[in-house]
């Protein structure tokens, strides 16, 4: 059980396979009002790449070449994508916190 | 180290599943949103600690720099998202999500530069078909963006065409860069896929008509999930992977949940282009803006006044108790709602209110023409539900009309019109409508109980 | 067998106390004769009671002579000169006074007044006052209405917009109730007052608007009636009511309290206060009804003393009470060995040989 | 500023052309002169015309004298000896071939009666027919119902269930529609017929049932009026109709075709079958009615013949009449230069200095 | 040969999940029923490969025994089954449930006796946790099914604190058994926590309310799973661990649903016993059986006829229009649906029809007094909405009731009979009413209109 | 990638989490017609227990012992709750076939 907690040779499969089933149970019974702000949200979420890009930049060399420049470029792009995603959310959501029910 | 990390990135997977889970509730959506932001600072730093221990040493340099790029990000990101009116936030998601694309299209760009020589097929593969898919994500959300802020109405007639050549090109590209020998030089091969890339997803969002951009955005959302994923396994992180399929599936659910809501297959979104079928040939050509139930539900949840115009097309479809459930439901998001009769609405006087009575409507609620006027010109939203001549602009702005003269309901003083009819075929007086064709205003081709049924049954939580 | 005899109303009324279907029933247990053109104006012919069984009779006075049971509203009956025992069923009002039942003065003569039912839920299906009262609400709106020279609904048309008309409902018995739910199905605002507090309940579960008043009595001891009020708090009555018909276009008024005069809730003031052409339906007319009574000051209002608007859907009220009147007979040849002490037959027993023995209508006298 | 002069109907009708709320908008640009108890049938009194900026002149000769133009619905108006131009503004129903309006013939007279109008939605605030047609249409169910001697809705109550009344709407124009409306309102069952297609989806918008009957010609230029129909097919309608009526309660009748006698759709026959106490109300009457007119077989049904029902509304008549009127000056002020090249004045006017023009009265005769 | 049972399980696991999403959907439910049967039969083909693969050979005696246990298993499972009427299943799920339990305590069991020894001191309080909570949920499960069927009514009124010191008992002996020194031979260790084990079942399963069950049965349900977790962490079985994690989290908010669908706290479930705070002290006292809405709702689409009876309750509430929707909605599931009018329902003569008229239910969908007791002796179920009097019993069978003699509607003739009404108290003629007591009939204490939303949204489908 | 196929080392943790989510998720949003069918499904699922018996028969001697009968009974036991589990679900949604909708 040390460091390692795994059930069986295949976990990794499981985990994917259970993570899409995770993810089409989430969306499949939503309302269709927040269709709109999930969609925000999920776009956010993948935003995720940004790691690579941060990987990218920490495990290379930081010379001023051409593909730090991409990365770089990569990073605050993603950046973007993920902040604006998460403040775009918030405003939509904002809209439903007068409902009274 | 390794494994602080690592159950970094299990806490953040939780928070992300979680927050989207929440998500679905409208009354806990905010603080799901919180935990998405804390999954995604807490992914960042796990990412930190899991290089800084396969290191060793700590690259202070490197740090300064990624989180001076993020905060600019951070900042870039809330000033764009807060410099669009609430009701074009849909539009931001789709530039974001362009955004999105592009960061994948610049990483895979930098792994394929950086790695040239050392990369084996697979990653080859991997790489390069990441870079196609967040291109295409990218010109496709543009396109998207700009289709949504109405500042693109081009169709080409041959849309469908370009976008298969351009895919094959894309794929030719592609296969021809994997071969040991290739023909073009590798660089050139970028080159060429970048620009084709580029060029079908402006051709594969083109092709999609004005009211199922949502679908489209869904879908191009989905495709930055599978190019995550994709990266992930390329950069064998775990929670890139994970995500990546959890957006992936999400975004696959959401598409056809859309379209579904839309009353569309999602081939027909797609490849059937954007043929309004049930058109009725008219004189004038009207450059008509379809709609969704669900987008006019969330319309109609984000106003705070909505005027209600009933029509002879209320009274046929029978959809007066339906009108009041609606009434309800969004009273109860604090918004006002009121029904504006024009005095010959309907076949006979007092139509609508026979109808409005049946349904239990309070008489407060009512408005005759001239108050309904006033509060429709501060109105979010005006509601057409079957009617039409009695909305006909052209009573007022075209002397030539055979109605000019007549009063009528000005719904384009709302904020937003959106109509609800069968078709596009004419009222009684046999008029053509313009009010159709306006920038503000939404068409939904349906029958008016079936129609207020689904977005009923859309602004229902359960 | 027995006979029944169904005679023909003579004071005016176009009703009739049973319908050719309570005959196909009643045939079953008694010989069934009809005076001539008793249905007549309800809507039934001599020969549907003869198609069901029932045997016409030419002369009334024939018919009175042969029968054992005499079935009517509230005819004038001339008992002189018969034979034998004669059982009356009607619905004479006895406590209102009037003295149209003489015949119970008669010897050999049972007669017993429905009026006097207790209002509980077995002998409903008896309940003629119910039946009935519930069309007279029903025709107080009818007929109020075509005096306004208003239509009831709210009618937005090219013409403009006509608001809908407002309708006061006082005292919200059974007429009440009735006249509430037809004045909201034709569209009209409708608002009501009763001194009952139960009556707040059942006149929202109709959709309209309860006028609070407080401090009325009640007692839970008359049996769903109302008694007599405070005068200070009669006075308070009129004076809301006063404060609220100034846009009323129709006012029903049914308050009634058995065996008294009805109160009065419409006054003077309150008659100049309303508008042109609005109309004040009195359907407590019969015990003095409920608009004081003085030469009135407002000439453009209508005032209609109604107290038996039933007759005008004379069809559908005989049907109503030749249900009531047969179901009574039923419960009547089911406990006739033991009428003293059954709770709803000895409560309409009005006189028994020639003797008022009934005690409601003794303790009033 | 010109002089309106607002007559009293003198043809014992309780309804008057302009009411106090119009006078309001209309001194801003006229001078308003009422003769004297003008709309005190309809609940207007003198008063409130001066209240509103009117002056009320005693003698009805007076007030035509000064007036440049005279509002009546359709008085009989004496213009002998009379200076100036007058115009008369009415509803005379000219097309129906009646001669009260005699005064046409005098010289320095204009005459719009609004009937002619067109009947297109931009005309439809004047359009008088329709307005009072949709309260006749009301006015026929609500004093049709008083003759059944029946109430409309089901009641289930402890002297047993009330069926609904039946009730048969034939012809399904404005009157019929609002006809509808009504006794569905009041909880009647409802079924209607109409030669015009599309008024089938207009009586099923109502809740009530079409009665389909194939067959029948249409003529989509008459602007929404009907026609006449092959004498083959009005036989079929007639039988279609007879096989319907057994059951009825109450059948109101509005077919009309403008300029010619209405259709008959009820037969000797159909009457014979109609059942005891069943009322027919004949909106078409004043151009013929819809009845074979013959002494008719059934003495136990009512028949109405009734044409203008809406003077007993006449307050809420008199309302929608003064609005249209109203619009009708406003449009007539506006367009005042070019009344020949206007549809809607041109079609309305129907003579000039003592000449019939109009071209549709002109085509009849 | 261990990958092929690994990937069966994988698969089996998918089945089950899909499985279950599927039965989440009222059209798809008899395919997911379908999917979790081929997983189940999949999981134990897996299992057979995998103790093949570790023990080489195949031991054919062994398989034909288990296979015959399975199939005599399953043919007995089957009988049980379908020797019970389709109203009674969910006496039926708990008696399964509660067999599912003692399987496990005896699984564990063997365990326990097997390897006694061995065992070091994380797996003894595995299996002696297992045998605990496999017995209680067995005994918890039969006392729930005899209270379901109706046996079993008896109420200690010191039931709470025979459950807490049962609780406390099993927990002492636990302890006392994983001590090196402990008291007791482990033998008589076993025996007496098995004993309290089953005492501490029957008394947690009494202390709930007969209107509760349902909830008792998800959580006993929702403990089975964690049973099988815990087991499948002995065994080292992958799937038993998910399934178990699995089942506990779905028997975990299906609990709070049904709490939740019951506007009930689980913990005024468990803690606050079984009283009916609203009654209004009477004469007689009543055994009353209360429901809820969303069994209500099941009882309403099982019926094939459904008699509903308005009174004067269904006007205060004004719950008229949203009968109409309950209607429609049962309609769509084949059932019949008539309103039977009492002659004297409601406070004036045809009160019920002017209620009935204004929501638009058709006249042919009304039955008077004679017409309704004859379709309430065909129907499955009667529903009875705010009326008292008119359905009261002592006007039948008690002489001495003051409405002794007057018609009722005849509701008993139903299977069963289902009332709404606020409370215990008496309608206009201040009597009660015995119908409230009988064995076929359910109470819920909600105001009419309430109740009737909240059974159209059980009944909805999204 | 041969056969183990594993993301990270704690996979197992990923997987369990993954799998509460989706019990939570798949009954989350139910209409509660359906509660007592799947009740009685997840019912038949958690007889997956009987895995156990089967391991341990397989895995034991076969003797005519005390702990033979008694996983043998277990087995048996376990086998009637899953297939009348079954049973029982299918029983109650053949009532949802005629639903027309
Ligand atoms: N009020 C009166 O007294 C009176 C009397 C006679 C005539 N009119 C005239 O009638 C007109 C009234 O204006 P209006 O705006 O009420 O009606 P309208 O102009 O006749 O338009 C009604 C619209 O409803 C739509 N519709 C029909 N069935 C529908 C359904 N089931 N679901 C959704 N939409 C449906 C039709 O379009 P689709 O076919 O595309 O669905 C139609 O364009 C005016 O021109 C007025 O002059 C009035
Ligand atoms: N029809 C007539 O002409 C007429 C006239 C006068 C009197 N009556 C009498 O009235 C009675 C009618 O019988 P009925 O069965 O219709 O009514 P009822 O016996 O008066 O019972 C009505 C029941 O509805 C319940 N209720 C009240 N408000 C409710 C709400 N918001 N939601 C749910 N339930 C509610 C009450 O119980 P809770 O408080 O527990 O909720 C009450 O027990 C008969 O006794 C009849 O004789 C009839
Ligand atoms: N048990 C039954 O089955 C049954 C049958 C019929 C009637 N009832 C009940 O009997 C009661 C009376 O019915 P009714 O219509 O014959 O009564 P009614 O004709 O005697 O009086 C009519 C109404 O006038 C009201 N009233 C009296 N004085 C008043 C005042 N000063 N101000 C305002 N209102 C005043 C009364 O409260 C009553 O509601 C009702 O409660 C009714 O529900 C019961
Ligand atoms: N455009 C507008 O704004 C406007 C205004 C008012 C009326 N209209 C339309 O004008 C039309 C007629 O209205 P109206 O009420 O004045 O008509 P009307 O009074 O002339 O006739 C009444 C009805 O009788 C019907 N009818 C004629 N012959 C018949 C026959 N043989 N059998 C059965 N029915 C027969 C007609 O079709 C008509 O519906 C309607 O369509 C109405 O909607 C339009």
């Amino acid at each position: 059980m040390e460091n390692v907690f795994s059930l069986s040779p295949i976990d990794g499969l499981y985990t994917i396979l259970l993570c899409v089933l995770v993810g089409i149970e989430v969306i499949r019974n939503v309302p269709a009002i927040l269709h709109t702000p999930l969609m925000s949200g999920s776009n956010a979420i993948s935003g995720i790449i940004i790691i690579g890009g941060v990987i990218q930049l920490l495990e290379n060399d930081l010379g001023l070449n051409f593909t730090t420049i991409i990365s770089c470029f990569g990073v605050l792009i993603g950046t973007i994508n993920v902040s604006g995603g998460f403040f775009v959310t918030h405003r939509m959501l904002k809209m439903f916190k007068s409902s009274k029910n | 180290m390794i494994l602080l990390a690592n159950y970094g990135y299990l806490t953040a997977t939780t928070l992300f599943v979680v927050g989207m889970i929440l998500m679905g509730n409208p009354k806990k959506a905010a603080r799901g949103n919180g935990l998405l932001i804390l999954g995604m600072i807490l992914a960042i730093i796990s990412t930190f600690a899991l290089s800084l221990s396969n290191t060793g040493t700590i690259p202070w340099n490197k740090i300064i720099l990624i989180s001076s790029l993020i905060l600019i990000g951070t900042y870039l990101g809330r000033k764009i998202s807060f410099s669009f009116k609430i009701t074009r936030m849909p539009e931001l998601v789709s530039l974001f999500n362009g955004f999105g694309g592009l960061c994948a299209a610049l990483i895979s760009l930098t792994g394929i530069i950086a790695y040239q020589g050392e990369l084996n097929i697979f990653t080859k593969v991997i790489l390069m078909g990441s870079l196609f898919l967040g291109l295409v994500t990218f010109s496709g959300s543009i396109i998207a963006y700009y289709k949504l802020a109405g500042k693109l109405k081009s169709k080409l007639s041959n849309n469908v065409i370009f976008m298969w050549i351009t895919l094959f090109s894309c794929f030719l590209i592609l296969f021809d860069g994997l071969m040991e020998s290739n023909t073009f030089d590798f660089t050139i091969s970028l080159v060429l896929l970048s620009i084709f890339s580029l060029l079908h997803g402006i051709f594969f969002a083109n092709g999609v008509g004005g009211g199922d951009m949502p679908v489209l955005i869904s879908v191009l959302n989905g495709l930055t999930g599978v190019l995550t994923a994709i990266s992930g396994i390329y950069f064998e992180n775990t929670i890139m992977v994970l995500l990546g399929v959890f957006v992936g599936a999400t975004g696959l659910i959401l598409t056809i949940q859309m379209s579904k809501a839309m009353n569309k297959s999602i081939r027909k979104v797609f490849i059937g282009g954007n043929k309004i079928s049930k058109f009725k040939p008219t004189d004038l050509e009207l450059k008509i803006n379809e709609t969704s139930p669900s987008s006019i539900a969330s319309d109609l949840t984000y106003a705070k006044k909505v005027a209600i115009v009933p029509g002879y097309g209320l009274a046929i479809a029978q959809a007066q108790k339906t009108c009041l459930e609606l009434k309800q439901l969004l009273n109860k998001y604090d918004t006002d709602v009121k029904f504006v009769i024009h005095p010959v609405a309907g076949r006979m006087p007092g139509h609508m209110n026979v109808l409005l009575a049946e349904a239990n409507i309070p008489y407060e609620d009512i408005l005759d023409l001239e108050q309904g006027n006033e509060y429709i010109a501060e109105s979010d939203v005006c509601f057409v539900i079957g009617a039409n001549d009695v909305v006909n602009i052209s009573a007022e702005n075209e002397k030539t009309s055979p109605i000019y003269g007549m009063p009528i309901i000005q719904t384009y003083k709302s904020e937003k019109v959106v109509v609800i009819k069968r078709s596009l075929s004419n009222g009684y007086a046999d008029i053509q409508n313009p009010l159709f064709g306006e920038e503000n205003c939404r068409m939904f081709f349906m029958d008016a109980k079936i129609g207020l049924e689904q977005i009923v049954v859309d602004l229902k939580e359960r | 067998m027995k006979k029944i005899g169904l005679l023909k109303e003579n004071n005016n009324r176009s009703i009739v106390a049973l319908s050719p279907m309570n005959i196909k029933k009643l045939v079953t247990s008694y010989i069934v004769l009809v005076e001539k053109n008793a249905g007549i104006e309800a809507g039934f012919s001599d020969e549907k009671y003869k198609l069901n069984g029932a045997e016409i009779v030419e002369n009334r006075s024939d018919l009175i002579e042969k029968s054992d049971l005499l079935i009517t509203y509230a005819s004038e009956i001339n008992l002189n000169g018969t034979q034998g025992e004669k059982t009356i069923i009607g619905c004479y009002h006895v406590l209102d006074g009037n003295d149209i039942y003489d015949f119970a003065k008669n010897q050999n003569t049972s007669f017993f007044s429905l009026d006097l039912l207790p209002r509980t839920t077995l002998a409903q299906s008896m309940d003629i006052l119910s039946s009935l009262a519930s069309l007279s609400g029903y025709q107080a709106v009818m007929s109020g209405l075509n005096f306004t020279k208003k239509i009831a609904p709210m009618i937005s048309g090219a013409g403009g917009t006509l608001q809908p008309a407002k309708v006061l409902v006082l005292g919200v018995g059974v007429a009440g109730l009735q006249a509430i739910a037809t004045a909201k199905r034709l569209g009209a605002i409708v608002s009501a007052f009763d001194v009952r507090k139960q009556t707040k309940q059942e006149v929202e579960s109709l959709g309209a608007t309860f006028i609070e008043i407080e401090g009325a009595t009640e007692d839970h001891t008359s049996g769903g009636y109302a008694i007599e009020q405070a005068a200070d708090f009669n006075l308070k009555i009129q004076q809301t009511i006063a404060n609220n018909c100034a846009d009323i276009d129709l006012i029903i008024t049914t308050a009634k309290i058995p065996g008294k005069k009805a109160p009065i809730l419409i006054t003077h003031e309150a008659i100049r206060r309303m508008k042109t052409n609005s109309v004040i339906v009195d359907l407590a007319s019969s015990t003095g009804g409920n608009i004081e009574p003085i030469a009135h000051s407002n000439p453009t209002i209508t005032i209609l003393p109604e107290s038996e608007l039933f007759n005008t859907v004379g069809h559908s009220a005989s049907i109503l009470l030749g249900n009531n009147i047969t179901a009574f007979l039923t419960y009547l040849s089911a406990h006739e060995d033991n009428i003293h002490n059954d709770a709803i037959l000895s409560a309409a027993l009005v006189s028994e040989n020639g003797n008022i023995i009934n005690q409601r209508l003794l303790n009033q006298q």
